[in-house]
């Protein structure tokens, strides 16, 4: 044992030295540095607002001292407590210094000792969460409980719409065919060209297109009105070759036709 | 144990009836299966009468949304049966009905009272049993008088339900094919006069039952 | 749907409260797990106003072997806690949690919603990720909102289940709360310290989030 070593033995005190001791077995039990100062401040037996920091940090030292006298490994962060505290300590020996920066020693301490009471406070708070009356120990569920079924329901829906057009399809399937143009009462402008070319060399006079319709088309007045258009724009179309002349007189007077005469 | 040394501890030990309901209850509910008489009694304190508070709490569930109910020997908490329905989620959809459907109750329609031999000489095609069965059973048909004729077929008529559905006072609101045409629902040229009209003496008899 | 609607169509269709009382009772008893107003409402029939038929059907069961308790926003049915002892059968051995889950679960119910960096801030040691996921696992904690802090830490709260299992209403009922809340050992400054506002910028917003 080095004399270094000696001197720091000497300069704890017995009982610390025996909490030291007492701990030093259950090192595994302690869950970190914290947890081993909560451990420590009971031997003061005081409320933890009151605790001496100081002597904390002596107990805390005097242990870690001892486990390197007993060749124990301690984790890393253990040892970093060692030097925090011992740093403590000695901001709390030495009279305060006015160019030091940062927190004084008695702030330190003071955060230090509401750790441990918050960390306490928290251990009673955990008891007494698990000393509730819980589920499935002092207070239980349903032991059958009823499954809620999902029940898929298809409501079918149509409109008045929907039902008509199925009645329509359905009742007009039967006259359904391609659709081609109905002649019976049409008569087309190339009918009407093919009637006019037989008959416009006959036209020298001045005749009323109404004269060209064919022979009865002017009693129904459908067949009447297709003749007429037709007959129309067949003449427009004889106008168009230079084959006759067309002249309307007035607003809705008849409309005439006669031949072109050749000019060559 | 006599029925003396029961009684006889029960004036020291077993708790008030009271007690032994809620003893009764809360084993009830909480079993994953239904408790018998002897095993309620096993678990209660010395001297309980299980039986006794069992009858004390049916009577006091009597009426109530769950109810205490036998389960051969043993005994369970269960839903009451008028609420079973409120252990279903239902999941509607609405869904367009099937063409077919659609033409078989549009034929109904217009053509009440109609057998199924008219329908599908209307529709040219077999009627499935599915289809007026899923009209019937969304009542928007019903079965009408049976025809007075050979083999008395049955005939269709459409329902209150029906009418009630398309917005219609009566089967004869239904617009006329003149009407469709000018709507425009008609597909092909104007129907030749041959042509019945569907409200009209198409030979079928009363185009209308009462309801 | 609004209160407005709610009240209009009750006017028609509504079942009488009792039988509201029943359906509430039926549903309760039927699940293990606390059920919502919202979820009770959307079983019950249009117009039915779940929370009034709890309060009632609350009041029912009071000094009841079973009792209608209020777990956050839902309510569950569970036995009288004074009848625990007949349930012996009924006990299922949970795992057991280590000292480091229990004081793990404790710090976030108190100081929720809290950071992994807090709760090792206030063991003194590092959480071990198995102690977080054990929690997590068991559906007791949750992870809340992100702190708005640099790195954006997640946060842990306690869930419904763990008000379920310990018989919390809310995370305001936890023993202890509010000594110590007015102890100052909720907050992670000794209260001594001249600090100008202890809610103020050490990161810790509001204690409870709202749910």
């Amino acid at each position: 044992m080095s004399d270094a070593t000696g001197d720091l033995l000497t300069a704890i005190s017995v009982e610390d030295r025996l909490v030291a001791e007492a701990l030093i077995v259950d090192v595994d039990g302690f869950e970190g540095p914290l947890d081993l100062l909560l451990s420590l401040s009971r031997s003061q037996k005081v409320d933890l607002r009151t605790i001496s920091i100081l002597t904390l940090a002596r107990q805390y030292l005097a242990f870690v001292n001892k486990a390197k006298e007993l060749r124990i490994e301690l984790a890393a962060d253990y040892l970093v407590m060692a030097t925090w505290l011992a740093f403590l300590k000695s901001r709390l020996l030495l009279p305060p210094d006015p160019t030091e920066e940062g927190p004084s020693g008695e702030e330190l301490a003071a955060h230090l000792a509401f750790q441990l009471e918050r960390l306490q406070a928290m251990r009673d708070a955990a008891a007494r969460l698990m000393a509730q009356d819980r589920l499935g120990r002092d207070r239980f569920v349903r032991g059958i409980p009823e499954q809620v079924e999902r029940v898929r329901r298809t409501r079918y829906t149509a409109t008045l719409m929907d039902l008509m057009q199925g009645y329509s399809r359905l009742r007009t399937r039967d006259e359904f065919r391609p659709y081609a143009f109905d002649r019976e009462s049409v008569f087309t402008m190339e009918q009407a060209l093919e009637r006019m070319r037989g008959l416009i060399g006959y036209a020298g006079q001045w005749t009323e297109i109404e004269a060209y319709l064919p022979e009865g088309w002017g009693d129904d007045a459908v067949r009447w009105r297709s003749a007429t258009a037709a007959t129309f724009a067949a003449s427009l179309e004889l106008v168009k070759e230079g084959k006759v002349e067309l002249r309307q007189s007035d607003m809705f007077a008849p409309i005439e036709l006669r031949r072109k005469e050749d000019r060559s | 144990m006599t029925k003396e040394t029961s009684e006889e501890q029960s004036l020291f030990a077993a708790p008030p009836m009271g007690e032994q309901e809620r003893m009764v209850e809360a084993v009830l509910f909480a079993s994953a299966a239904p408790v018998s008489v002897a095993d309620l009694n096993a678990r209660m304190p010395h001297g309980c009468d299980a039986a006794a508070a069992l009858e004390h709490l049916r009577k006091r569930y009597d009426g109530r949304g769950v109810q205490v109910t036998k389960v051969g020997e043993a005994w369970a908490i269960r839903t009451a049966s008028d609420l079973g329905f409120l252990m279903q989620k239902e999941v509607v959809e609405t869904r367009k009905l099937s063409r077919a459907a659609i033409e078989t109750l549009a034929i109904i329609a217009y053509h009440q009272p109609v057998t199924r031999a008219e329908i599908e000489e209307i529709r040219g095609v077999a009627v499935s049993r599915g289809t007026v069965d899923q009209l019937l059973e969304m009542e928007w048909i019903r079965f009408g008088r049976r025809r007075m004729t050979p083999g008395r077929p049955v005939t269709f008529v459409v329902t209150g339900g029906f009418l009630d559905h398309f917005g219609l006072e009566t089967a004869r609101d239904l617009p006329g094919l003149k009407e469709l045409r000018s709507a425009g629902l008609l597909e092909s040229r104007p129907p030749s006069e041959a042509m019945p009209d569907p409200h009209g003496d198409d030979g079928q008899p009363e185009l209308f039952e009462d309801p």
